[in-house]
């Protein structure tokens, strides 16, 4: 039956973050030195800080020694984290996913041997996923829906009992940390997926990506490389037991995205509020004055939809009765969801800037920083323009 | 009668200025904007071969030795030159803003002092200081109940000399300018209205000194710095107009500065980036391909492009508009209007670039980037809601 | 724990709704006749058919004889019905959100013996509330709250052993069809609620509202009118059990009529689909069309959105330990939904409106009514501009 | 050189028109849009005594017996009218247009045939038929892929004449028109751009009748029509231009019919609009009482206000620009921008009026929703996406 209560471990869960997130990471994520830095290289120290919590195994089962969070719970949780710094959450989020993924139901248990006790144990263990995520663009395919395979760049074929790998992917999330790798690949015009360890010889990591560089803006959040495989060679043995498991993935990432979306509008929502009921201006704290008092509501308007359909959409997925008995639409939530996010939370970050005036724009202050990592959600796992053309492929129903 | 054609003297100038932007501005614009730091990215080698042309001292009069152009001149050179890059363009046109100033307000003898070596020095670059720490709306729109609001940086007669102490922030061409124009309460138990003086101060003056120079995430080559007084002496004669009489009257003007050139050369440059930002849109969206035709034979960019033109050229009318009338004297809401309106049009123009560029996902080019960060700008300068407030009390 | 399907009671009595009014209340509703008309009478004979449905006692508890269902269960009800006919949901709505309030929660045992079985048994049977809303208009306060006494306009003594009640308030809905008036009265500088039959010779009930008129426009749904109330005398023992009733009320009512509203702007949405899969320009049906598909897309996410956090509200209203164990914040959620609800599904409307063309403002087309419809809502219950200020003093907790 | 003030013929027809939409149009506004049914709106005697003044044949020329006013009189004209009502506005300017036409487009026959009654005649009202049920997007931006894709009403050859079959819908002026420009196939297999001709077809043409007269939620007193033709005999001397060469480009424009007037007429028309609503919008907020003080001493409603006017000013600005570029004969896509932009300002500007107005719950001055449903009519006339397309599509 319907009910919007979190269980007392989410909120205990929760609340542990809260507390862990304004002790630890607001600190060093907020120092001045590194906001006007162009690059800010990830907080390795909190990124062990918060494995050892139970983050990366936040999504596998207890039975298999994780925590056994659903998507409902990585919201949750990633949305704390991203209140301090939304590229630690995009970080162990990605490994979360992935993990949970994979141990309770893509890998074999040949391939949960050989893994599972390396990645429990291991705090410094990441996962990434060697695959190009098509939400950003399949819209521009409206009205017909755009075949799903066209995008896997990985080619292999079998020899002698070996699979070998070619190809080259770009823009890989956690490439440069990760020690396991799930790659889509194309083998015998079948699409497959494999895990691969990423000390493979046939394996080079390119190096991270940069969000300055001379020629091109790269916008992107955590950290990222490219793969390359040449004549990488792997067992039979290392093919999982899945054949949409990158579109789980993809759907599962959206969604964990948009809560890290939520988790920066709703560290530029508390920056506003704090600044607002000190800064005084016009004979009173600002907060007092109609105009920002109209700014702070659409903020907090914004916030608890995105949050809501967010975590219904979460629900969702997990729980695909919900869709089949009718409680809610058909449609792609995830897309719908991310789509709301990232716009309201830019608008979020812009309204929370106009509070601050020029502290906005100064590089050594926070508010810049949310107003980036909000611009970047805009247009990076969905594309303003046409992803939501997905929806209405959806609702259309042409086929 | 209503004449929308420019006449010759305006089609040179923006000509030269469109030259000179295609040359050397747009050229070093994103190279610029990627040196970190607050004070790195600035150039003084585009100052001095834009101050060669006159870019530098073109609003100031004939008589004076400037080339002595009206409102719709400026805005058209501000147009072209902010196409290339918008914070060099406003480090050339803060230079107006105060010779509009000295030229309205100062006496004979200051003119004669100040104007002079502003003309010869290719690097002679001015500056006002009214922000405060704790004053920066209550500047704009000084609340009445509160007579202590507004800017608090003390000036106290000391024979021929004031002693100036205190501090402003976020000064436009702080770090790199020669004169500065400062607001000081002279008398501090009235509201800056009435007992708030306006003072000329070189930048050689004895105790006066540059603290922070602040480094932004938009319009990175322009300087703002912190401006730090502890006893600076200024002569007597350094006061503009009356003392007392409040440094707003003084200046013959409003408190965002410049009198009526201020808002107009917010709107005017922020024509300067949506036509930048439309050629950037449609010469990207001509060339890529997504979803097997190029993306601007979808109908979602040609809507965005559709928009982006329609925003600017409503924008160019009414700068246009306004300058003209700038030009005839008149004063109404409408210059505060105009300044409103170009902050939504450039904050939604560089947007919709960039969802156009977005469309091949997280690479892009460095220069959409820039201009969105550039718009941000005008929020907190021309369209936040202070200033907003502040159009509705001139509709009255 | 959290779960988002509805019960199989809530979805069958949705889908069962959901037939009806495609059967029965859309021909009628939809008449070209009467779309053109200033005004537009109430359906009484589909209003009949829908109490017979239980909807007149769906917030009765199922022990004395109703429904039983929830303010999420009204919000499923309620949308529906307003699919095909606004008016008929929010006069429907009233008397079963006041009802249900009545005999669970306000009512005596005395009290419920005089009313229940007459309630139960007729079926034209209403319930009004003789006491204005004051949501549109509190957040002018901003930011010092408002004290809510103020808008009390009845006043009473007592008179040897006698409650006198004299006043007038304007505007209220379902005053012509109710047999039963519930009205906040202020008594001895005490603020009370009194449960007055209608047919008490001391009140006049003033001319149905018409929503043309030659002075003023008056923008409302349902069927209000003015409630005079001149030496009316009450017995003591129809005071209520409450001290918070009118607050309670007027929270329940701005999220049932969010919930109508929502109906609203699903309908305008139905019938873009509808209309732009059979209208045919440039070469296809113009749902095809990008531009077309946007709007298609955006109608969906404000949709979605709207419901998501409209039930998230309901639910939190129904179980206040859903704020006290911090799984939601604790803010006006029934303003944040109703703000958000009321200019989504203007904007809905609105592009609804766009892709019918000039059909769109034909007088004998259902377009222009669902537009106007919502164009009321925006500043009825709540008001664009003020309301959301209480938001923001929530928010800004000033005290 | 760029100057926007007004010559005495312009100030003169703008201070004629501001007298009559104040004691002529402005009283009779609100009654008549509460009058219910699709025809009984209309009012007859408000047209003739604007045409007794010249608002009915102002765009005619001089040498033909009329006002002969450019553009920019004429946006100022409107902006007037509409200001007191902006359906009684479209009546009167609706006939403007298709002068223009006239004018332009037709031989000196017609011109004396069709003309000198229109003159004369204070009823003779002219409407052009192009949309059909079938046809409405594509008369405007015909799909390549498909030749039979836009209007399909007949017209067939016989000896002397033509014959009409086919039905238009939508027909502004219908069912008060005495002239209809009438756009029909004279050859079926080509598309409309090579086999469209256009005709003129009086009131009284045998076989031509009206059929159902719209009933419309905004711009009520505004009369569009069914036009309905059966073996309807036009002679052939009534073709514009030639035959088959397509009706766009015999009416001398583009297919939204009248030339550059088109996008002009709506454009000025919401100007009128806004000016209306910012005074609604003024009067109320200075007078009613919310939270222990007057509406307009709320930052809300300042900020409200504030951008009505700023939006305003924006169009207006942008609707003296293009029709000064109407008056020097030149042709860019910033006509249709501009009526794209007179949607959104329109619409924007009587939504924040209703917002105001909201201020003190449901009851509202009935001329606050009267402007909103008259906005509502931009949205399919001047800014749907179809014309936002277009406006890309001149962008090139």
């Amino acid at each position: 039956m319907f009910n919007m209560n979190l269980t007392s471990e989410q909120l205990e869960f929760r609340s542990m973050l809260r507390e862990f997130v304004n002790e630890k990471v607001k600190i060093p994520a907020l120092n001045s030195d590194r906001l006007q830095s162009f690059h800010k290289p990830i907080l390795n120290q909190l990124l062990t800080e918060i494995s050892e919590l139970g983050l990366r195994s936040l999504s596998i089962p207890e039975e298999l020694g994780g925590v056994g969070g659903d998507l409902l719970t990585s919201c949750v949780v990633l949305e704390e984290i991203s209140v301090g710094d939304a590229d630690l959450a995009i970080t162990i989020g990605e490994t979360s996913l992935l993990a949970g993924l994979f141990f309770e139901k893509f890998a074999s248990d040949n391939q949960k041997g050989k893994y599972l006790k390396r990645f429990l144990e291991d705090t410094q263990f990441h996962l990434c996923f060697a695959g190009l995520d098509t939400n950003a663009s399949d819209g521009w395919h409206y009205p017909k829906g755009k075949n799903q395979e066209m995008d896997i760049t990985l080619r292999a074929e079998t020899v002698s009992n070996e699979i070998v790998i070619n190809g080259l992917v770009d823009f890989i999330t956690n490439g440069p940390i990760s020690d396991l790798i799930i790659a889509p690949v194309k083998l015998d015009q079948d699409y497959k997926l494999f895990i691969i360890e990423k000390s493979n010889s046939g394996i080079k990591c390119g190096d991270e990506i940069s969000n300055i560089n001379p020629t091109e803006t790269i916008w992107h959040h955590g950290i990222c490389s490219s793969l390359e495989f040449s004549d990488c060679r792997i067992s039979k043995d290392d093919m999982l037991n899945t054949s949409d498991g990158n579109i789980e993935f993809f759907k599962r990432k959206l969604v964990q995205k948009a809560a890290i979306n939520l988790g920066v509008g709703r560290a530029a929502f508390e920056a506003a509020i704090e600044y607002t009921k000190i800064r005084y201006q016009g004979g009173s704290n600002i907060i007092e004055h109609q105009a920002i008092g109209k700014m702070i509501a659409d903020m907090a308007i914004k916030i608890e939809h995105a949050r809501a359909m967010l975590w219904k959409t979460a629900w969702a997925i997990d729980n695909q009765n919900t869709i089949s008995d009718f409680s809610m639409n058909n449609l792609p939530l995830e897309i719908i969801a991310s789509s709301f996010t990232a716009e309201a939370m830019q608008e979020v970050a812009h309204l929370s800037a106009e509070c601050f005036g020029a502290m906005g724009v100064m590089r050594d202050m926070p508010l810049q920083k949310y107003l980036e990592d909000s611009l970047i959600f805009l247009n990076s796992d969905t594309q303003n323009l046409s992803t939501k053309l997905r929806i209405a492929e959806a609702v259309a129903d042409l086929d | 009668m209503m004449d929308f054609s420019l006449n010759d003297e305006q089609l040179s100038w923006q000509n030269k200025a469109r030259d000179f932007s295609d040359s050397k501005i747009k050229p070093i614009s994103v190279p610029r904007d990627q040196i970190e730091g607050g004070f790195d990215p600035f150039d003084w080698s585009v100052i001095e071969e834009g101050s060669k042309l006159g870019f530098r001292t073109l609003a100031v009069p004939k008589e004076w030795g400037g080339p002595g152009t009206g409102f719709v001149t400026q805005a058209l050179v501000m147009m072209e030159l902010a196409r290339g890059d918008s914070a060099i363009c406003k480090a050339f046109s803060q230079n107006w803003k105060w010779s509009h100033l000295i030229v309205n307000a100062c006496n004979e003898d200051q003119k004669s002092r100040f104007l002079a070596p502003f003309i010869e020095d290719h690097r002679y670059m001015l500056g006002r200081g009214i922000t405060e720490p704790n004053a920066g709306c209550d500047n704009r729109l000084p609340p009445k109940s509160d007579p202590k609001a507004g800017y608090r940086l003390k000036a106290e007669r000391d024979g021929d000399d004031w002693i100036l102490n205190g501090e402003k922030t976020f000064i436009a061409n702080g770090s790199v300018g020669s004169l500065f124009f400062i607001d000081a309460r002279t008398d501090p138990n009235v509201d800056i209205i009435h007992g708030g003086t306006l003072f000329l101060v070189p930048k050689d003056t004895p105790g006066f000194r540059i603290g922070k120079i602040f480094n932004k995430a938009g319009w990175r080559f322009y300087q703002n710095a912190e401006l730090i007084f502890e006893d600076a002496r200024v002569p007597n004669n350094n006061v503009i107009g009356q003392v007392g009489t409040g440094s707003v009257k003084a200046a013959g003007g409003d408190t965002t500065g410049g009198d009526l050139f201020g808002d107009l050369e917010l709107a005017a440059n922020a024509v300067g980036v949506c036509d930048d930002a439309n050629d950037l849109a449609m010469s990207y969206a001509s060339n890529k391909m997504q979803g097997g035709k190029k993306l601007v034979e979808h109908q979602l960019v040609q809507l965005a492009i559709a928009e982006m033109n329609m925003l600017t050229e409503a924008l160019r009318s009414f700068v246009l508009r306004v300058a003209w009338e700038h030009d005839q004297g008149s004063r109404s809401a409408n210059g505060v209007l105009m300044v409103n309106y170009s902050t939504d049009v450039v904050l939604k123009v560089t947007r919709l670039n960039m969802d156009i560029h977005g469309a091949l996902g997280c690479r892009s080019n460095p220069r959409v980037d820039k201009l969105v960060r550039d718009a941000m700008i005008w929020c907190h300068l021309a369209g936040d809601s202070n200033l907003r407030l502040k159009a509705f009390s001139k509709l009255n």
